[in-house]
């Protein structure tokens, strides 16, 4: 019994997870200006994870080993260094964006600067890094974080036309009025915003300090390949809210507030406060998982030790890189740099550096010095491999594609 | 000396020809040293090879698993591979290694298998544990 | 399904230098998106347009924000921050259009036009804000009513620069 | 018989865990000693540890620059690596076993840096759960 709801607290805690600053810009940026004609990009990336996300937690649970201690391991120090300086500058980078995130849902609440929030955000999430039961608040958003789907309830009360929506998400054109270019682009973000490298980061390192054993892998099985696709639909309602409200209207969203509009259209009073809960404890919790990541990374391919569970004195290097992590990210976003800008840039940089992440993850996925039996099955090595082929022609096409489409500027 | 100067070397034949770089150390393990000291780990040979990624990775050690792409990325090490005995170096210099005779005398690396999971200092010797 | 959309409006040049830190850190991406110095009547004829365009953003969301406060939808605070935020939205639009020097004469007639659209625009998103701030969401449909027709005209004008 | 090992798959960059079952850092290097008698092949005689060790064998300039910034932020002060002699070794498997604590190692002290830095926090001592 007991076993169950630990299931199923993963389980819940997954698909509040799944979505962070990162998808909401994503999906409804995408969703009003390319209507669904993106929207196949979203059920890739969730598959792309799950199958990256289930390698990363089985390695974990198997051989004790966390994903940057492997990149170290397979890559060697000097690639390894490269590898260890993209990551964390990207992190970094995404930890801003989440900070700035929660402090600009504070704003739409309250409508105070969000500026003013920034210091305080980034004083509570060194708190819970530090020494606030760091599961317990973990657990907390990622629940809290299921308000969210308050956003599908109202697609749902919007009574769209189905079958419309079907067939211009399975026979996706680029509308007349944007490029190529700024098509792809987007594609590349959403990718990126699905599969961001933290997330394995923060799974397999989680795994590793609960001591994950063989006995785990079911709950490791049934976290990614129940609780990712549902946070994948979380992604896939913002884009069809936007779709339905948005795009007719020209609106191309530039704010927050503008992801809220379609939900309280729908659902009134009731239906904004969901959604902005569900955009703070999404970004609430992505910024936890984004700083220790941060941490992670570092102390992983330094072989320091790490971990949230054990006392900050046992690991003061790794605190220390929280610590001084947190103060840049909320440093960014004081310099008044837009934090939807920052996100944008966050997981479009994310999807440029995915191959670094997962290339080694699939090869120790199947040396049996690390698995013994439990490698990789054809199927999901079939899988990973064409995304790996996906992953460098994202990667490598990242940097022409925000040139030619002026960042997506068409 | 270190490791690392060793690892990335060039190594040169006696006519001038390059035998390629450096991937690996293999290393021997001996029974106790005088002054009980604990086993000794002493050099054995050089691998050397043109692709020295797919070895990095652990490529060619035994199974030859995995997914065909990962394969044909990363290529095997054992390919182009060759063994140099440690007694054919002639000279260690600015990280370029010249041996006597050609690279074509030199033998292929014979395969150590997999990766054993664990290996324990015990007694003066180390033992591989499965 | 004929909307532009663009980007202009968020690497607005600012003077603080804070921002000059920040933006410096991302420099070698930001380059993408900026403004710079316009050759050819086609090419300023485009920024026009995306001005429109993103203009038009502005005013589509505060009416839809109006909407939806008049419904008793949306919080007195959300909406003051939906209004604030299309108004800057507007202004920083506008201010990007006018920091580019027109190149020809033809140039500076089209920038008369967008101009006389532009400015009435702003003026109303700031009286819808002003109103919002205040509570007064009673007086804001009447503030809004200039709001179709102007969208209305910012989309002509953005198609036919096109 | 005699076992093999190749050195840069089995060792180099594997983790290393002090007596106690705390990581310690990473293989670095090895220190390689000549015997004496010159044509006999070189000895093993200790594993190098921390950023000076990491220095050494990158060999691009971005690696290298990087890897100096690492150690002067770091280890202040300790431009020599760290030494763990080979008897000091317990097992070698998928991470490095040692028979020493983490902190009889010079790497220790970059951890005691940080941990003076921190220490002054409250709750530095407590499990955050």
């Amino acid at each position: 019994m007991r076993k169950l709801l630990e299931i199923a607290l993963g389980v819940l805690t997954a698909i509040g997870g799944f979505v962070d600053i990162g998808d909401l810009v994503a999906s409804t940026e995408t969703g009003a200006r390319f209507g669904l004609g993106l929207a196949w990009v979203v059920v890739v990336g969730v598959l792309g994870i799950i199958v990256y996300a289930e390698m990363a937690g089985r390695v974990a649970s198997v051989s004790g080993r966390a994903v940057f201690d492997l990149v170290r391991e397979r890559l060697g120090a000097g690639v390894g260094l490269l590898n260890l300086a993209a990551s964390f500058f990207i992190t970094l980078l995404t930890l801003a964006a989440e900070i700035g995130g929660v402090a600009l849902s504070l704003q739409l609440a309250t409508s105070v600067n969000y500026l003013l929030f920034v210091p305080i955000v980034g004083l509570l999430v060194w708190l819970v890094c530090w020494r606030v039961r760091f599961e317990l608040m973990d657990n907390a958003v990622g629940l809290l974080g299921l308000a969210l789907i308050v956003v599908a309830v109202a697609v749902w009360r919007a009574h769209p036309d189905w079958g419309a929506m079907l067939h211009s998400a399975t026979h996706p054109v680029v509308p007349g009025t944007e490029s190529h270019a700024a098509y792809w682009y987007f594609a590349i973000a959403l990718l990126g915003s699905a599969m961001t490298p933290y997330e394995v980061f923060f799974f397999s390192s989680g795994a590793v300090e609960q001591r994950w054993t063989r006995s785990d892998l079911l709950v490791n099985r049934l976290n990614v390949y129940i609780g990712f696709p549902l946070g994948g639909l979380l992604a896939l309602a913002l884009m069809v809210a936007a779709a339905l409200v948005l795009e007719p209207r020209g609106i191309d969203p530039s704010h927050l507030s503008q992801a809220a509009l379609p939900t309280s259209l729908v659902l009134g009073k009731l239906g904004l406060a969901l959604a902005l809960l569900g955009f703070f404890a999404c970004t609430s919790g992505a910024a936890l998982e984004t700083a220790l990541s941060c941490g992670y990374s570092i102390a992983q391919y330094f072989g320091w030790p790490w971990g949230k569970l054990i006392k900050p004195a046992r690991a003061p290097r790794f605190q220390l890189i929280v610590l001084v992590s947190i103060a840049l990210g909320a440093g960014l976003v004081l310099t008044t740099l837009d934090p939807i800008k920052l996100t944008e840039y966050a997981i479009v940089l994310s999807a440029a550096a995915l191959p670094l992440t997962y290339l080694p993850l699939l090869i120790v996925a199947n040396d049996p010095a690390y698995l013994g039996d439990k490698v990789n099955s054809r199927l999901s090595n079939a899988i990973a491999s064409a995304y790996l082929v996906v992953l460098v022609v994202a990667s490598v096409a990242t940097v022409p594609l925000m040139v030619v489409s002026k960042a997506g500027g068409g | 000396m270190r490791l690392s100067e060793l690892l990335g070397a060039e190594v040169v034949d006696e006519h001038g020809h390059t035998v390629g770089k450096v991937h690996d150390v293999r290393l021997v393990q001996e029974g106790p040293r005088p002054g009980g000291a604990g086993p000794g780990l002493r050099v054995e040979g050089l691998l050397v090879g043109r692709r020295a990624l797919g070895a990095r990775f652990g490529f060619g050690r035994g199974a030859d698993r995995g997914p065909w792409l990962l394969k044909a990325l990363l290529g095997s090490a054992g390919h182009d591979g060759r063994y140099l005995p440690w007694g054919r170096i002639r000279s260690i210099q600015a990280r370029q290694i010249r041996i006597t005779g050609t690279a074509g005398d030199l033998p292929r690396p014979e395969p150590l298998g997999e990766v054993p999971l664990h290996r324990e200092q015990t007694e003066g010797s180390w033992r591989v544990r499965r | 399904m004929n909307q532009r959309h663009h980007r202009h409006a968020w690497v607005r040049q600012r003077s603080r230098l804070a921002q000059a830190v920040g933006l410096g850190l991302v420099a070698l991406i930001a380059t993408a998106g900026c403004t710079g110095p316009v050759r050819s009547d086609g090419v300023y004829a485009s920024k026009a347009a995306a001005t429109a365009e993103a203009a038009a953003s502005a005013v589509e969301t505060a009416q839809l924000a109006v909407q939806e406060a008049a419904a008793g939808e949306l919080f007195g605070r959300s909406l003051a921050q939906t209004l604030a935020e299309a108004a800057s939205d507007a202004g920083d639009a506008q201010a990007t259009f006018d920091a580019i020097q027109p190149p020809d004469r033809r140039s500076k007639v089209l920038r008369g036009q967008l101009d006389r659209l532009l400015t009435p625009a702003a003026s109303v998103l700031a009286d819808l804000r002003i109103a919002a701030r205040w509570g007064d969401t009673a007086a804001l449909p009447r503030l809004a009513a200039p709001l179709p027709k102007l969208a209305e005209e910012f989309q002509r004008f953005e198609e036919a620069c096109r | 018989m005699a076992q093999r090992l190749d050195a840069a798959l089995e060792l180099l960059d594997r983790q290393l865990v002090d007596k106690d079952g705390q990581l310690a850092g990473k293989v670095d290097d090895l220190e390689l000693t000549d015997p004496g008698d010159n044509p006999d092949p070189p000895d093993v005689t200790a594993i190098l540890t921390g950023p000076a060790a990491l220095a050494g064998r990158l060999h691009t300039p971005v690696g290298r620059w990087l890897a100096k910034a690492a150690a002067r932020l770091l280890a202040p002060g300790h431009q020599q690596p760290s030494r763990v002699p080979l008897d000091q070794v317990e097992a070698v498997g998928a991470s490095i076993q040692l028979k020493v604590a983490a902190g009889q190692l010079d790497a220790g002290a970059g951890e005691a840096r940080a941990r003076r830095l921190i220490g002054g926090i409250p709750g530095a001592g407590d499990a955050a759960q």
